[in-house]
């Protein structure tokens, strides 16, 4: 097997030149009651990279992404121990506003999860609650560009009042990275984006991926190695709450330094 | 100054300091924004319209209800005071009836005086309340002045203006839902708090279990040992709401139930589940109308033609066999929850085996539904117990203990009513006889239900 | 391991006769299912068709056409000065018991109802001009007459219908009083107006008071109670309350609002605020359940794009959960407005003959109506509490069929 | 209207009368009321509550105040306890008006038995402990006398609050008990053993009590073609074509023989006004007016079944309208 | 991944020889509402192979696999045409008796679904309501021997009172197929009955499909390619309602003649 992943890596990118990290956790502990989830894990994440992590199912890669945005804090048993940043400012201090913080750490979900609404008001619900446009047209703007930039801009154009629950799984979920693009965020954070689509609309979403690359740093969460593979610059494999192994994704699956690492992407576990 | 002015008045003021508060601070945004700081700039502007507007009214909104309850004791102070007053009769209820007859017509509710002396009483009133009304109004306002300009001076780009507003409405949210304690607590008390009162005269043993109810003859001051036994009453209860109308609920809304679910064609389920419904919005008060007029005495001549004794116009019978009717639809839908939760693989499993339909349906589906079907089956009890207006119509008043369907007994709520309209005695024992009466429904109509939630939960549970 | 058994021989006779005893069984079960479902539907036919029976006679009345000459009639009225005073003060029972002598016999002045007079008045109030004229004017008929018109009535008014039905003076039609008028001691002149009215006093207080701390509760106890004690408590008392029998609230309206508080008793606002406690608890449950079905993947997105949890539930929860809340609602306040037992404990039983003015002013509501009427002892009463049930029943039925409806149309599956 | 607010001593007013009080009174009240607002164009109409003559008193002489009626109708007299107890509470000045008569009726339904019954029967059937002899154990009325028929004794009457199971203890059983000389004895040794022997009634089914609705009785009556019910005259009258009447020494109840007193069960019927409000129920004066005005016998109370009261003491009661001379409690038993 | 399927095939017990087919299917078309779900499959099944059905999620294996016991008949909204017999018998034809029918066509479902009685009950339940057994001394010998050819007596012998539920998965499937077993049928259908378990559990039950092997006709859908190539003799192909190949499992797996299925077995899709 893993001389077919090193053939996948051939397609893949280029790895950017290490750069200034945009977001930082140090030590960072999470528990669910009593039950630690994430064992202490300090991880740079930058801005012209796409980070993936991986690991089996339960590991913790979900709740891990869930503190770079405090979406944790939604969880009435989780909590959430050690520094993480953005931009140097710790995100879990008392005076960081939570809405604003997500506003610039976006997330896209497994699931897709558009609202019940229109697709043009999936994506103008986020402007309009960060007061980002004041006119009509600023909207459209807005709305039209992201559309644009998540790829859906050509298939939608035509029908922008319709639901956006009506369309397909994969539009959806582009869609769902449309609506977070639209606030302008400085990080996406994306749990499984694929797992829910078909082959067709799973590349267009890994397509997406690396247009988007370079303009916000990216993290993405995945069980599926050969799209971890195609997608990132930098993976990270967790196992039982714990980072074993960071580096350059290319390192990682044909040369991993971790005998864990090794065996999973091998396929012993997982 | 009227009511109304001042509180448009008011909305005007709140009207014009959300316009500016928003306006202002869509300015200083625009300004803050293309520092280009994203954390520069908090709440959007309507947000600090709010806080604004909101500062505005609320200060001025809780003198307002204060002064409102001030105002008309120092206003009749006034009057009382005028020289027109001193022709008031001596006593209070006639007096105060002149007085307010002079202010229904001072503001202008009433046109007429029917009493002559509130005629001369009126101008007072008028001035009085002119003056206290304007005075009202002019605090009212510097209230709202006050709270806007100070609310105004915080409007800053990164003023967290939305974190205070819905500050505000988390706390409306809690407020709203403490009442459910104390209307809890409301019930909790004036029931002990009579019940009490009720037992300082009546040996609680001796409500319990005693087994002569008449209340009359305590009435009639005859003592009241033992005239306040409640076992027949229990009993009566028990028979009616517990075993006669559970005879007819249980088998009726099961099959119901299991028909619907199991057999039924799509379209008949879709009319035919409504339709039982129905038989649950039926008001009571039909029920009971029914149960007297048609079903009890069809039952009682039946009785009397096979020859039953003691056969009565509001037997026992009649009015359990209307309320099982009305119980129907609850038994039929939590069956039908219970059922439907039971895992369809459940069902697939036995089916697979060469079960035929109702043996799945016996065997393996209603032992697996029970816990629920039980539990739906204890509500219902709870419910027919605390049932008022077919036991009052259609059960008599006859405390017997008896197990002839087609003898009178009487029930709890029956005598609830019973003692507490029309018959509102000296503060005796009797009238408070029902607020124990009450107390005891209460609490056994409470303990049915946590039983019976208790045992739905972890049923569901088990599935889950 | 133990010896092999042979594959069952299904074709055996036994084997056979097996499978159709069982089969037998399962339509004997079936049959029994069926027999449950219609024996409850015909019960169900069996009320609305007596009710129905009974009470469309109800709102039918029976009218006598009486001869009234007026300058001969001993009434003394100044046709310029018509007013209502002048009116109240002309004995006009007595005229019409006189007019109704002269014109039918003098065992006649018992076929109108007591209340006739007041048609004879309201003649005269719409064109003062009669006074000077013989004009034919239909009064209401006793109720002896008007049952025994419509259908069997004792032998002595069967021979006065007889007799007027031969000289055409009898007309039976639709009594649009029983719509508009209120409660009254003459079968024949009452009507639902005042216990409707005060029936929809009573909900609106109810409405007011129930909905919004209902939904405010729901969502706080949904979306943002912590899990401690206190939401504990909150959420046993909720559930207990939804239990708790209804005549039970009358007795808490009964100490603490009107003996404690001294609120007017008979009032709407206190049978209002009776029932809003009754249905909060109705209304908060629904509302959980619905607020609970919106998926909680809606909140995640809203908050992953930096909502706050009050935008979150105000711009997307609330308004998904609406229908379901409001088919709770419906449910809710279609069983305040069919309840009676708790209003009867705080005095809305009393006699009431003019519409409440206002949520302070007595009043009763239908369902006490119904029951009041139902003690009368006068027969006429009797297709009159029908007819008034029939009213509260099309309420109500359209009431739940709309919630039903609702709950249908809204059903989604995320 | 609403908007009536309370405080500072004024303003809690009414512009409804509310009476409230006899079942047996009721009908007459609710005919009054009616007829006081087609008199009195622009009055809203009084609320009548019928509560019982017991349970009228009781909220009739909780206070003088908006909040407590101004009016109750008792088909008996006032007991001095309640007059006291009027007067504990304030209300002082009480007017007492005697609107009519009403006989306390026996009947049964058209096909029942034909009983004819006396004072003596009706007790001994009864009461609970008759002529202090233990328990009463007539099972039918045959057992209590040998002339009436072998029907089982099933009697509805009304509850102890009740005017008309006063009269019932008044006018008939006490009478019966007296019929034992040895009662009459112990009248005078001590009265409430007395009054405890010859009132009080049974509690084994015998005597179904029927709560505050007479007209429930009549309904059940016609259901129960064995069972007496007991009640006030008009509800007889309204239901001749379902009941008949049971006589009472021979004398039916009529118009006649209860207006003459001949029969044994008539009883006077009263309202009690608080004067203290005449000044502050608008319509108060007019509503008692309207009373006066229909009470003669061929008035409309009669043709709703009341018998009138005397002439004499129709007058009387005219004259208290007028002048509203207040009721001297030292008269009352 | 060809060559390591390959590999897998060398464990595989070799073919029967060819047998008369225990059930046939002819042009079978099964509609859900206006839906069709399959498309005119025909296929034998005999008696001394293991038959598996393979095929991407939505295919129809299950549906087809369903109209075998007419277990389709309850849901309301599917029809099935075609001929399908069981002993050369019309299992479609009016005088076939469905309850007889499913008693001798035996299932065992993805998740495993025991009763919530007792193991001892949810064995005996078949027997009962079947009549196969008069006394308590028979049912207690069906249970035990139903129970030792599901291999699952050693572990439950010493409480057969406790609840069917309180097994752990594996047992629990184990235990229904011990129940289908008490009946004494003639086949056995499993859909994806592993899919549920963890690795060591569906081994245990992929030996026991191995014991059970000749007895009964057995077929077994699965989306596991190695487990298909691991317990089956026969393996059948679906694609989209259509029954692409059939014929001997290390033939489809080697040597498939079909592009479809070459594409689906190497992972291109699915
Ligand atoms: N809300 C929660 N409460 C308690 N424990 C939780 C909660 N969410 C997750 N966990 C536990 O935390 C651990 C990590 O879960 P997490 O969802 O982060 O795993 P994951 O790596 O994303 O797995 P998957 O690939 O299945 O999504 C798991 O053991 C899980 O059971
Ligand atoms: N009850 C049903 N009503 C309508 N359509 C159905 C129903 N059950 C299945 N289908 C449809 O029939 C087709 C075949 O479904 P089926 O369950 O047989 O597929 P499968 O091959 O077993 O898939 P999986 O591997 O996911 O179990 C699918 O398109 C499915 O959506
Ligand atoms: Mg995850
Ligand atoms: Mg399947
Ligand atoms: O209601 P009563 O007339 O019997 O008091």
């Amino acid at each position: 097997m893993v001389t077919a992943m090193t053939a996948m890596m051939h397609e893949q990118q280029t790895l950017a030149p290490a750069a200034e990290p945009k977001m930082t956790a140090r030590d960072v502990r999470v528990f669910y009651g009593d039950k630690q989830a994430i064992k202490g894990v300090s991880i740079d994440v930058d801005m012209d990279n796409v980070t993936a992590f991986i690991g089996p199912s339960g590991c913790g890669k979900s709740t891990f992404l869930r503190t770079l945005n405090r979406m944790n804090d939604t969880v009435a048993s989780a909590r959430v121990e050690g520094a993480i940043t953005l931009d140097g400012e710790d995100i879990y201090a008392p005076s960081m506003d939570v809405v604003q913080l997500r506003a610039r750490v976006g997330m896209v979900f497994q699931k897709p999860n558009p609202f019940p609404k229109s697709i043009y008001e999936n994506i103008a619900y986020g402007p309009r609650i960060h007061g980002l446009a004041h006119a009509k047209a600023d909207l459209d703007v807005i709305v039209e560009k992201s559309l644009r930039r998540a790829g859906l801009w050509d298939e939608v154009k035509d029908r922008l009042h319709d639901s956006g629950t009506a369309l397909s799984g994969g539009q959806q979920q582009r869609l769902c990275i449309g609506r977070a693009i639209a606030v302008e965020p400085e990080v996406i954070l994306m749990d499984e984006p694929c797992s829910a689509l078909d082959p067709i609309a799973t590349a267009k979403i890994e397509e997406l991926i690396h247009e988007l690359r370079g303009r916000y740093a990216i993290v993405i969460v995945t069980h599926n190695m050969q799209q971890a593979a195609r997608v990132s610059q930098r993976t990270a494999f967790f196992h039982l709450g714990e980072l074993v192994e960071y580096g350059v994704t290319s390192d990682i699956f044909t040369n991993p330094k971790q005998e864990r690492t090794k065996d999973y992407i091998t396929g012993r576990y997982g | 100054m009227t009511g109304s002015a001042t509180f448009l008045l008011l909305a005007g003021l709140g009207a014009i300091a959300w316009v500016s508060a928003r306006a202002r601070a869509l300015r200083l945004q625009g300004a803050a924004r293309a520092s280009g700081r994203r954390d520069a700039v908090h709440s959007l502007p309507g947000y600090h319209g709010w806080y604004v507007a909101l500062w505005t009214l609320m200060p001025a909104g809780i003198f307002l209800a204060v002064w409102a309850n001030v105002a008309p004791g120092l206003v009749t102070q006034d009057v009382l005071g005028s020289p027109a007053a001193q022709a008031l009769p001596a006593d209070d209820f006639s007096r105060s009836a002149i007085l307010g007859e002079a202010r229904a017509i001072a503001t202008g509710m009433q046109a007429g005086a029917f009493n002559p002396l509130s005629q001369g009483l009126v101008e007072p009133y008028r001035d009085a309340i002119g003056k206290y009304g304007l005075a009202g109004t002019a605090l009212a306002i510097m209230l709202a002045f006050a709270g806007g300009a100070y609310a105004f001076t915080r409007v800053r780009p990164d003023f967290r203006a939305r974190t205070r507003v819905e500050r505000l409405v988390m706390a409306t949210l809690l407020i709203a839902s403490l009442l459910a304690i104390v209307t809890t607590l409301g019930i909790v008390a004036s029931l002990l708090w009579e019940s009490f009162r009720f037992f300082s005269m009546v040996s609680p043993l001796d409500f319990l279990f005693g087994a002569k109810w008449s209340p009359q003859s305590a009435a009639l001051g005859y003592g009241n040992d033992d005239a306040f036994g409640a076992v027949p009453l229990f009993w009566g209860t028990i028979f009616i709401g517990a075993i006669i109308a559970m005879a007819v609920a249980i088998p009726l809304g099961l099959m119901s139930a299991i028909y619907l679910t199991q057999y039924a064609s799509p379209t008949v389920r879709r009319w035919m589940k409504p339709t039982l419904e129905m038989l649950a919005g039926v008001p009571t008060v039909v029920y009971g109308y029914f149960a007297a007029l048609t079903i009890a005495p069809a039952l009682r001549d039946f009785a009397v033609a096979i020859g039953i004794h003691g056969a009565s116009s509001e037997s026992a019978l009649a009015a359990g066999l209307v309320m099982g009717v009305m119980i129907i639809p609850f038994v039929s839908s939590m069956a039908d929850d219970s059922i439907a939760a039971v895992p369809q693989s459940m069902r697939d499993g036995s089916l697979a085996m060469g079960a035929t339909t109702s043996e799945t349906i016996r065997r393996v589906l209603i032992p697996a539904a029970l816990p629920g079907v039980v539990g739906g089956v204890l509500l219902a009890v709870s419910r027919a117990i605390g049932e008022t207006m077919i036991v009052v119509m259609a059960a008599g008043l006859a405390a017997n203990l008896t197990l002839n369907p087609f003898a009178s007994v009487t029930t709890v709520t029956t005598q609830i009513v019973q003692l507490l309209t029309g018959d509102q005695e000296f503060d005796s024992a009797k009238t408070l006889a029902a607020f124990a009466l009450g107390l005891v429904l209460f609490i056994v109509t409470l303990l049915l239900n946590i039983v019976a939630l208790r045992v739905v939960k972890k049923y569901r549970e088990a599935y889950d | 391991m133990t010896a092999e058994r042979l594959p069952t021989d299904w074709k055996s006779d036994a084997m056979r006769r097996r499978i159709a005893r069982r089969y037998a069984a399962e339509r004997r079960f079936r049959a029994a299912g069926l027999f449950a479902v219609l024996l409850s539907a015909a019960f169900l036919a069996f009320l609305l068709f007596t009710m129905v029976g009974n009470g469309l006679r109800g709102f039918t009345g029976t009218e006598i056409a009486v001869k009234v000459d007026f300058p001969a009639s001993p009434l003394l009225l100044d046709p310029n000065a018509i007013t209502d005073q002048a009116l109240a003060n002309a004995n006009l029972p007595m005229v019409t018991g006189e007019v109704v002598k002269k014109a039918l016999g003098a065992d006649a002045e018992q076929w109108v109802a007591p209340t006739a007079w007041t048609a004879l008045r309201d003649a005269i109030k719409a064109d003062p001009k009669i006074l000077a004229q013989t004009v034919t004017i239909r009064l209401p008929a006793a109720t002896a007459i008007d049952l025994a018109a419509k259908s069997d009535g004792s032998p002595e008014a069967e021979a006065a219908v007889a007799r007027l039905d031969k000289a055409g003076l009898l007309t039976t039609g639709i009594n649009w009083g029983f719509l508009t008028a209120s409660d009254g001691t003459d079968p024949t002149q009452v009507g639902i107006w005042g216990a409707f009215k005060g029936s929809l006093l009573t909900m609106l207080v109810t409405l007011a008071l129930s909905f919004p701390i209902g939904v405010a509760t729901a969502v706080y106890l949904e979306e943002y109670a912590r899990k401690n004690w206190m939401t504990d408590i909150i959420e046993v008392s909720i559930n207990n309350l939804a239990a708790v029998p209804s005549i039970i609230f009358g007795l808490l309206g009964l100490s603490i609002f009107l003996n404690f508080l001294h609120l007017p008793r008979s009032a709407a606002l206190v049978g209002g605020m009776t029932l809003a406690l009754m249905t909060m608890p109705v209304i908060v449950i629904a509302g959980r359940n619905a607020i609970k079905s919106v998926p909680p993947s809606i909140r995640d997105a809203a908050l992953g794009i930096g909502a706050s949890p009050v935008q979150v539930v105000f711009h997307h929860v609330l308004p998904l959960a609406l229908p379901g809340i409001l088919t709770g609602t419906i449910i809710g306040m279609a069983r305040a407005l069919g309840e009676t037992a708790p209003l009867l404990m705080i005095g809305m039983r009393a006699f009431i003959a003019t519409p409440p003015g206002g949520i302070t002013d007595p009043a009763t509501v239908l369902p006490v109506q119904i029951f009041l009427w139902s003690d009368e002892v006068s027969k006429g009463f009797v297709e009159k509490t029908s007819a008034a049930i029939i009213v509260l029943l099309v309420f109500l039925l359209a009431m739940n069929g709309l919630a039903i409806y609702l709950r249908n149309k809204f059903e989604r599956r995320w | 209207g609403c908007g009536q607010q309370s405080g500072g001593g004024a303003g809690a007013t009414r512009d409804q009368i509310r009476a409230v009080g006899s079942s047996t009174v009721y009908p007459f009240a609710t005919a009054i009321a009616e007829m006081f607002v087609q008199g009195n164009p622009g009055m809203k109409s009084p609320i009548v509550e019928s509560t019982g003559t017991g349970g009228g008193m009781k909220l009739f002489c909780q206070g003088v105040g908006a909040q407590h009626p101004d009016i109750a109708n008792a088909s008996r007299r006032m007991k001095k306890s309640e007059f006291e107890d009027c007067r504990k509470n304030g209300v002082t000045d009480i007017v007492e008006i005697q609107i009519g008569v009403d006989g306390l009726a026996f009947a049964e339904s058209k096909n029942g038995p034909g009983l004819k019954l006396t004072p003596r029967i009706v007790y001994e059937a009864l009461a609970a402990n008759p002529y202090g002899k233990g328990p009463n154990k007539a099972q039918s009325w045959k057992d209590v006398d040998p002339s009436l028929p072998a029907t089982p004794i099933s009697v509805f009457g009304p509850p102890s609050t009740s005017g008309t199971r006063d009269s019932l203890a008044e006018l008939i059983l006490t009478k019966g008990c007296e019929s034992d000389p040895a009662m009459k004895a112990l009248k005078e040794k001590s009265e409430d053993e007395f009054k405890a022997t010859c009132t009080r009634i049974r509690e084994d089914g015998k005597y179904v009590d029927s709560g505050e609705n007479d007209n429930l009785i009549v309904q059940k009556l016609g259901a129960n073609p064995n069972a007496l019910g007991v009640f006030g005259y008009s509800f007889l009258e309204e239901n001749k074509d379902r009941l008949k009447d049971v006589s009472i020494n021979g004398v039916e109840a009529t118009y006649e023989t209860v207006s003459t007193s001949q029969y044994p069960g008539a009883r006077p019927l009263y309202i009690y006004v608080k004067k203290a409000h005449m000044q502050a129920i608008p319509g108060l004066q007019a509503y008692l007016d309207t009373f006066a005005a229909n009470w003669d016998p061929n008035g409309a109370l009669t043709r709703r079944g009341m018998v009138a009261a005397p002439e004499d003491v129709r007058k009387a009661s005219a004259a208290t309208v007028k002048s509203l001379a207040v009721l001297d409690g030292s008269q009352l038993k």
